[in-house]
């Protein structure tokens, strides 16, 4: 087994995208909340692919859905109070909906490597770093305590946490949040995944140490060859690393193109919106928040379900029928009745 | 780690001089006068008074603490005011008996109430979880001594299957003992281990929910492992300091079911020390169970200090 | 200039909110849809009801000794039988009922009032003098509540109340604990910090903020410990420590029953149910109460 | 004269914490969190303030407002000296400056509704009957954009948006001069940030506000400011028009935070180039000798190792703590932004030529 990382120049994932079959395709995934009342649908009928070596950045407000959905993938949501109610998820070819909680088990880690919002709560304050490591490199590979150590030590080298022999042994609580973030990027690619999914990642960091983990992120998936999911509310975030987008609303996807497409031609009123939102170092531009707050799950409206905070909504066609998603191009779609007639403004205008 | 040690061991040298001291105090607050107690009605003024030189009751209160405070420094507790006994010889007469059945006790308490509360923990709301937590606030809610003389009742009246009473001393007859241990330990543990069912379950269920279980998860552990390497680790912080609170009320509970049973442990020489208002030997006992207790405290430190290294910066 | 906002809190897309008296209708109606807390509720209501209104039921007076009908099962003329002296078991139990929940309620009482001020105060203010008094909590709860019990009553005589004090006392640490950490936690909410940056007094802040949202904790450990007065009490009376003839109690009723064990089990068997139903109904309730109050999960 | 004078003016102001103490209760460790800052806010204006977590903005407003004590220093409000007041006269000041939160969530009292909450201030003020300040309570909520039967309803029921509104809504029913707004919208989605920052703008030229105004995002304070502070470990490095700070920038820190924050523009984002700092902020426990940033400066030479570097006023109020940038006054915007990669490049080059 090779794990070293072999520096290879990827070519840019956009120009093989759709020449191979793709490393993630979700189909009609339908997630709900259950519990004593009927389910509760809080994400209806999502369909994403993720192409091999793409960067892909799911953007939504909170409450849209994308956590849930990223959860779902990896079969990680509490079957309690959530459970996945319709859909499939194939990963190379496999549904993972339908394998044993045993097989799924090794695809945890090995093929889908997770990284969390939160790094203060998301190690664990009782065992070390390297021990965290270890038993993940160990429930995947065939490793001895001393390999597994090594392997955890060059894995905090790679992430760009600096003396990783004295880091390996300490505990989260006696390093940094920027740090810790390191840590669960080293413990998502521990592995080697295909496929890396990172939920909001940088949110709860500061503006630098931001720029440093996007930049680490983008610089693994290229080396390691991996097939990355970025969610996040900040559209800054996408432009920084991602190659293609899905935007999020309300449980659906509203609209789905490459990055350079979706800032400089929205499709849909809801990422025009969102861009203008955006606050913008030494461009004299207003910012524009988007009136009113997101339905909340088993409210949503019964057509258009940005209809009530659009500017561009007309009665009857916005709000009478559910409105579909239309395919314009090979990865680009849109969910919006008036989109041929609306002329949106991306960021260059 | 060491260090801590020594520190609070050194903390608790104090700490025991104040208790001893309060309750020192607080028999020069008591209404009767143990001289004539002891002397009965119809003892004469003269020979209460003696008896009070004798006893050195009439001296002030801080000289008394004094000299009984040298006598502990000197290993000796002092004598019991009926008999003449020295209480440090009574209690330690006691003390093997209340030793074997608190300490059994707190054992069989651990071992099942822990693994028990973490698969609950692990389950919470399921049908089994439910039986099991209603089960447990039954058993909290039954009075040893009762469960105790029905024990009694039903094993060693109806059934004869165990002796009704308890060991009276530890004889070195580890069968024997063991028998006349069984009923008094299972009645004193009984509600013992509900409380710490509770407290591990809550705090398991708690870990359960936490990011970091979920990210260990993500890494394709599997909740076997999960549960007795972090959620164990996490959860039982809790449990170690409430373990060690048990063995306090334990001691006291003890009493009561030594009582029933009639066994000779420092409970029961506590309470006929108090139902004779036997001052020396309800001092000693305090002494002793007090130390008892700061050094389980001391044990639940250090057991959080292993399980929860956040702990440790403070 | 006049702001329009189109977007003000939207009735569209939010849920009909609850004002706050239709919350506390709302907490009372998850309460009651606990259908084992409403019963241990129901239940705990109609002893006590009962105890408390002995005298009026037409029961024999619980003292009154009939030598001639000892021992006997329970009949028409006494519902759960007579004891050793012949006196009612049944006006026994509820005059015993009386005495024993009085004697938890101050042991309670004793435990508030000496820890849920000082840890409220501590928790909020911090520092040094903290640490001095967490210490003293601390050392107050390595002697075990039923040796400081018995050590109480060995000095000042037996007698119910000191002894209850004393179980009191030594709980008291338990609701300094709980309310400090329940303040601490609260103190580091931003709310506090706001109330503070408007100039409102650290008192204030207690009554105001504080003791809101730390009820919930101490409902539990206020209902822990009503049921622990009850055990407690039941063990100080069995040892004769506690209530003195001819007066009963729970406990004391069981000391002279052990001794007909054999020749009449139902004795000890009677009052043993009381304790254990009370017990069990106070500490439900707590429970419900909890659950309902700290809000999150209900629903 | 007057007409001129700030509404608040800082002086010197130094603030420390004690994290560890010895068995004496003397601090051996501490925390520098301010640094000997001045700043000015003139009624009406914002000054912003930026920096990472951990560089003591948060905290210098609260010592400011006297939320907290400071060590040292001079702090004027209007025309009080507010580190010289008694609790009484604090209390009656504390209507004039009031704090917006970054948390909504833990801002509110959860036991509360709207409108106890919002009128908790004028109750603690003691100004005024309970049928007027129902009546204030009824007339701010329209403007903060809430509808009237939010009186009744408690903080759970809101979004985090709406939330930040009701916290707003009471920090200005007092009709405060002065309002903190600490990170008021860093916990906020993107699209509500832009309402939240859109409403606190038109409430200032509506109620003649002052900002003191701490975020770590850039591009949120040129937005909201007149004025920028930028504060590394406790000092500030960098102040001035929010247009200069944000575009002639010449400090290297301030060069940091700009290629930091995000283009929010695909093909610019990819063709700039990016000053990526190395590692962590050092612990604010033991700040480095001479100029705090020097560890990760780029731009480094031997003296900032050894003297702490002056903030230096040019004329026009841009005042810069750099000895680099102030002796070589061409450095500045893009030019000090090329300058630093250029030597980071170079950097990179020497190390993996030897």
């Amino acid at each position: 087994m090779e794990l070293t990382p072999v520096q290879v120049k990827v070519p840019s994932a956009i120009v093989t995208a759709h020449a191979r079959p793709p490393a993630l395709q979700v189909d009609g995934l339908v997630i709900g909340l259950v519990g004593r009342r009927a389910p509760m649908p809080v994400v209806t009928g999502l369909d994403l692919t993720l192409a091999r070596q793409e960067v892909l950045g799911l953007v939504g407000e909170s409450g849209s859905g994308k956590t849930l959905t990223s959860l779902a993938i990896a079969r990680l949501l509490d079957g309690r109070s959530v459970q996945v109610l319709a859909g499939t998820v194939t990963l190379f070819g496999r549904d993972l909906l339908t394998l044993s909680e045993a097989q799924m088990r090794s695809v945890r880690g090995k093929e889908i490597g997770m990284i969390f919002q939160d790094p203060m709560t998301s190690l664990d304050p009782a065992f070390t770093i390297g021990y965290q490591l270890t038993s993940v490199l160990r429930r995947h590979f065939d490793l001895s305590r001393q390999a597994a150590r090594r392997r955890a030590v060059e894995l905090l080298g790679m992430v760009g946490i600096g003396d990783p022999r004295r880091r390996v042994d300490q505990y989260p609580h006696q390093i940094s949040g920027g740090m810790r973030q390191r840590v669960m990027i080293a413990l998502a690619i521990s592995c080697e995944p295909k496929v890396l999914i990172a939920d909001e990642p940088t949110t709860a960091l500061d503006a630098t140490t931001q720029a440093q983990i996007l930049e680490l992120i983008k610089d693994l998936a290229q080396t390691l060859h991996m097939s990355t999911i970025i969610t996040t509310h900040d559209l800054g975030v996408v432009a920084e690393v991602c190659d293609t987008v899905a935007v999020m609303y309300a449980g659906q996807i509203v609209e789905q193109a490459t990055t350079e497409q979706l800032f400089y031609h929205p499709q849909h009123p809801y990422t025009e919106r969102l861009l203008l939102a955006l606050p913008r170092v030494g461009v004299e531009q207003e910012m524009l928040g988007i009136p009113g707050a997101p339905p909340r799950a088993g409210q949503f409206p019964e057509g258009c379900r940005f209809a009530p905070r659009c500017g561009h909504a007309v009665e009857p066609d916005c709000v009478a029928h559910v409105v579909p998603l239309e395919h314009l191009a090979p990865g680009r779609t849109a969910r919006c009745v008036r989109r041929p007639e609306l002329t949106l403004r991306g960021v260059r205008t | 780690m060491l260090q801590m040690i020594m520190r609070r061991t050194l903390i608790a040298v104090p700490l025991l001089l104040i208790v001893s001291f309060a309750v020192f105090a607080l028999t020069a607050l008591s209404p009767t006068d143990p001289a004539r107690a002891i002397l009965g009605e119809g003892a004469t003024p003269d020979s209460v008074r003696a008896l009070r030189h004798q006893l050195g009751l009439d001296q002030p209160l801080l000289h008394r603490y004094w000299t009984w405070l040298d006598g502990v420094f000197h290993g000796s507790l002092g004598r019991s005011w009926f008999g003449n006994v020295p209480v440090g010889t009574k209690i330690l007469q006691g003390l093997p008996v209340t030793a074997a059945l608190v300490l059994s006790s707190l054992v069989l308490t651990a071992i099942i109430a822990v693994p028990a509360g973490l698969y609950a923990g692990m389950r919470t709301g399921s049908p089994l979880d439910r039986v099991a937590s209603f089960a447990a606030g039954l058993g909290l809610a039954m009075p040893e001594f009762w469960v105790a003389l029905l024990l009694i009742l039903v094993f060693s009246e109806k059934l004869h299957l165990l002796p009704g009473t308890g060991a009276t001393s530890i004889t070195g007859n580890v069968l024997d003992d063991a028998k006349h241990l069984i009923l008094p330990i299972v009645a004193l543990s009984l509600p013992q281990i509900c409380a710490l069912f509770r407290q591990t379950r809550a705090s398991t269920a708690l870990v359960a929910n936490q990011d970091y279980i979920r990210t260990a998860r993500a890494g394709g552990i599997s909740t076997h492992e999960l549960v007795w390497t972090r959620v164990a680790k996490n959860a039982l912080v809790p449990s170690a300091t409430l373990l060690a609170l048990q063995l306090g009320r334990m001691i006291g509970v003890a009493a009561v079911v030594e009582s029933v049973t009639g066994m000779h442990g420092i409970g029961s020489i506590a309470v006929q020390a108090a139902l004779s208002s036997d001052i020396p030997i309800i001092l000693g006992v305090v002494l002793v169970t007090a130390a008892v207790v700061m050094a389980a405290n001391l044990l639940a430190d250090i057991a959080t200090h292993y399980l929860a290294p956040k702990a440790r910066q403070s | 200039m006049t702001l329009t906002y189109p977007d003000a809190a939207g009735p569209s897309v939010l849920p009909a909110a609850e004002p706050s008296e239709a919350r506390r209708v709302a907490t009372l109606r998850a309460f009651l849809h606990r259908r084992l807390a409403t019963t241990a509720l129901v239940v705990f209501l109609l002893i006590v009801l009962a105890a408390l209104f002995a005298p009026l039921l037409g029961l024999p007076a619980p003292n009154v000794q009939e030598l001639a009908a000892r021992l006997q099962g329970p009949s028409w003329k006494h519902l759960l039988g007579t004891d050793e002296l012949g006196r009612d078991q049944l006006a026994r139990i509820l005059a015993a009922t009386r005495i024993s929940l009085w004697a938890a309620c101050q042991a309670t009482l004793v435990g508030v009032v000496l820890g849920v001020p000082l840890g409220l105060a501590m928790g909020l203010v911090g520092g040094r003098l903290d640490s001095i008094i967490s210490r003293a909590f601390d050392t107050l709860q390595s002697i075990p509540p039923l040796i400081l019990a018995i050590a109480i009553v060995a000095i000042v005589g037996r007698s119910l109340t000191p002894a209850m004090i004393a179980i009191g006392i030594v709980f008291s640490p338990t609701f300094y604990r709980i309310s400090r950490a329940a303040a601490a936690t609260v103190a580091g909410e931003t709310y506090i910090e706001a109330s503070r940056s408007m100039g409102q007094r650290t008192h204030k802040i207690v009554l105001t903020h504080v003791l809101g949202n730390v009820s919930s904790a101490l409902i539990v450990q206020v209902s822990i410990t009503l049921a622990f007065g009850i055990l407690a009490e039941a063990a100080l009376s069995y040892l004769g420590l506690g209530v003195q003839p001819p007066s009963a109690s729970l406990g004391s009723m069981l000391t002279s029953a052990a001794n007909l064990l054999n020749a009449a089990p139902q004795l000890v068997i009677e009052p043993g149910v009381v304790i254990i139903v009370l017990a069990l109904c106070i500490s439900l309730v707590g429970d419900a109460l909890r659950d309902v109050t700290s809000g999150e999960q209900v629903g | 004269m007057t007409e001129t004078m700030p509404l608040l003016t800082v002086r010197n102001l130094n603030k420390t914490f004690p994290v560890r103490r010895s068995a004496l209760g003397r601090a051996t460790e501490v925390v520098h969190a301010v640094n000997d800052v001045s700043l000015e806010i003139e009624p009406g204006s914002t000054l912003g303030i930026v920096g990472e977590s951990g560089s003591g903005k948060s905290t210098l407003g609260r010592v400011c407002l006297r939320m907290i004590e400071a060590d040292d220093g001079e702090i004027r409000f209007a025309d009080a000296n507010l580190r010289q007041l008694s609790a009484a006269q604090l209390r009656s000041t504390r209507a004039h400056m009031t704090t917006i939160f970054q948390d909504p969530y833990s801002a509110l009292d959860p036991r509360w509704t709207v409108g106890q909450i919002i009128e908790e201030p004028l109750r603690i003020n003691g100004s005024h009957s309970r049928a007027e300040r129902r009546t204030i309570v009824a007339d701010i909520l329209p403007r903060v954009g809430l509808s009237a039967d939010a009186v009744h309803r408690i903080p759970r029921s809101f979004s985090g948006g709406q939330r930040q509104r009701i916290v707003i809504a009471r920090a200005l029913v007092t009709r405060p001069r002065l309002v903190f707004c600490d990170e008021p919208v860093s916990s906020l989605d993107v699209s509500t940030r832009a309402q939240v920052l859109g409403l606190l703008r038109e409430l200032q030229s509506e109620f003649q506000l002052a900002y003191l105004f701490v975020s770590h995002d850039l591009g949120v304070v040129e937005r909201m400011s007149d004025r920028i502070a930028v504060m590394y470990l406790g000092s500030i490095v960098e102040i001035g028009a929010a247009e200069t700070v944000a575009q002639r920038y010449r400090h290297p820190y301030t060069a940091a935070l700009v290629s930091a924050s995000p283009a929010a523009d695909p093909v610019a984002q990819r063709a700039r180039h990016r000053i990526v700092l190395n590692g962590d902020p050092p612990s604010p426990i033991d700040i480095p000798k001479g100029c705090p940033f020097h560890p990760r400066c780029a731009l480094a030479i031997a003296r900032c190792a050894t003297d702490k570097p002056e903030l230096v006023m040019t004329p026009n109020g841009h005042g810069v703590a750099c000895h680099v940038t102030n002796a070589d006054r061409t450095l500045t915007g893009t030019t000090l932004f090329d300058s630093m990669v250029e030597r980071r490049l170079s950097f990179a080059a020497e190390r993996t030529t030897s």
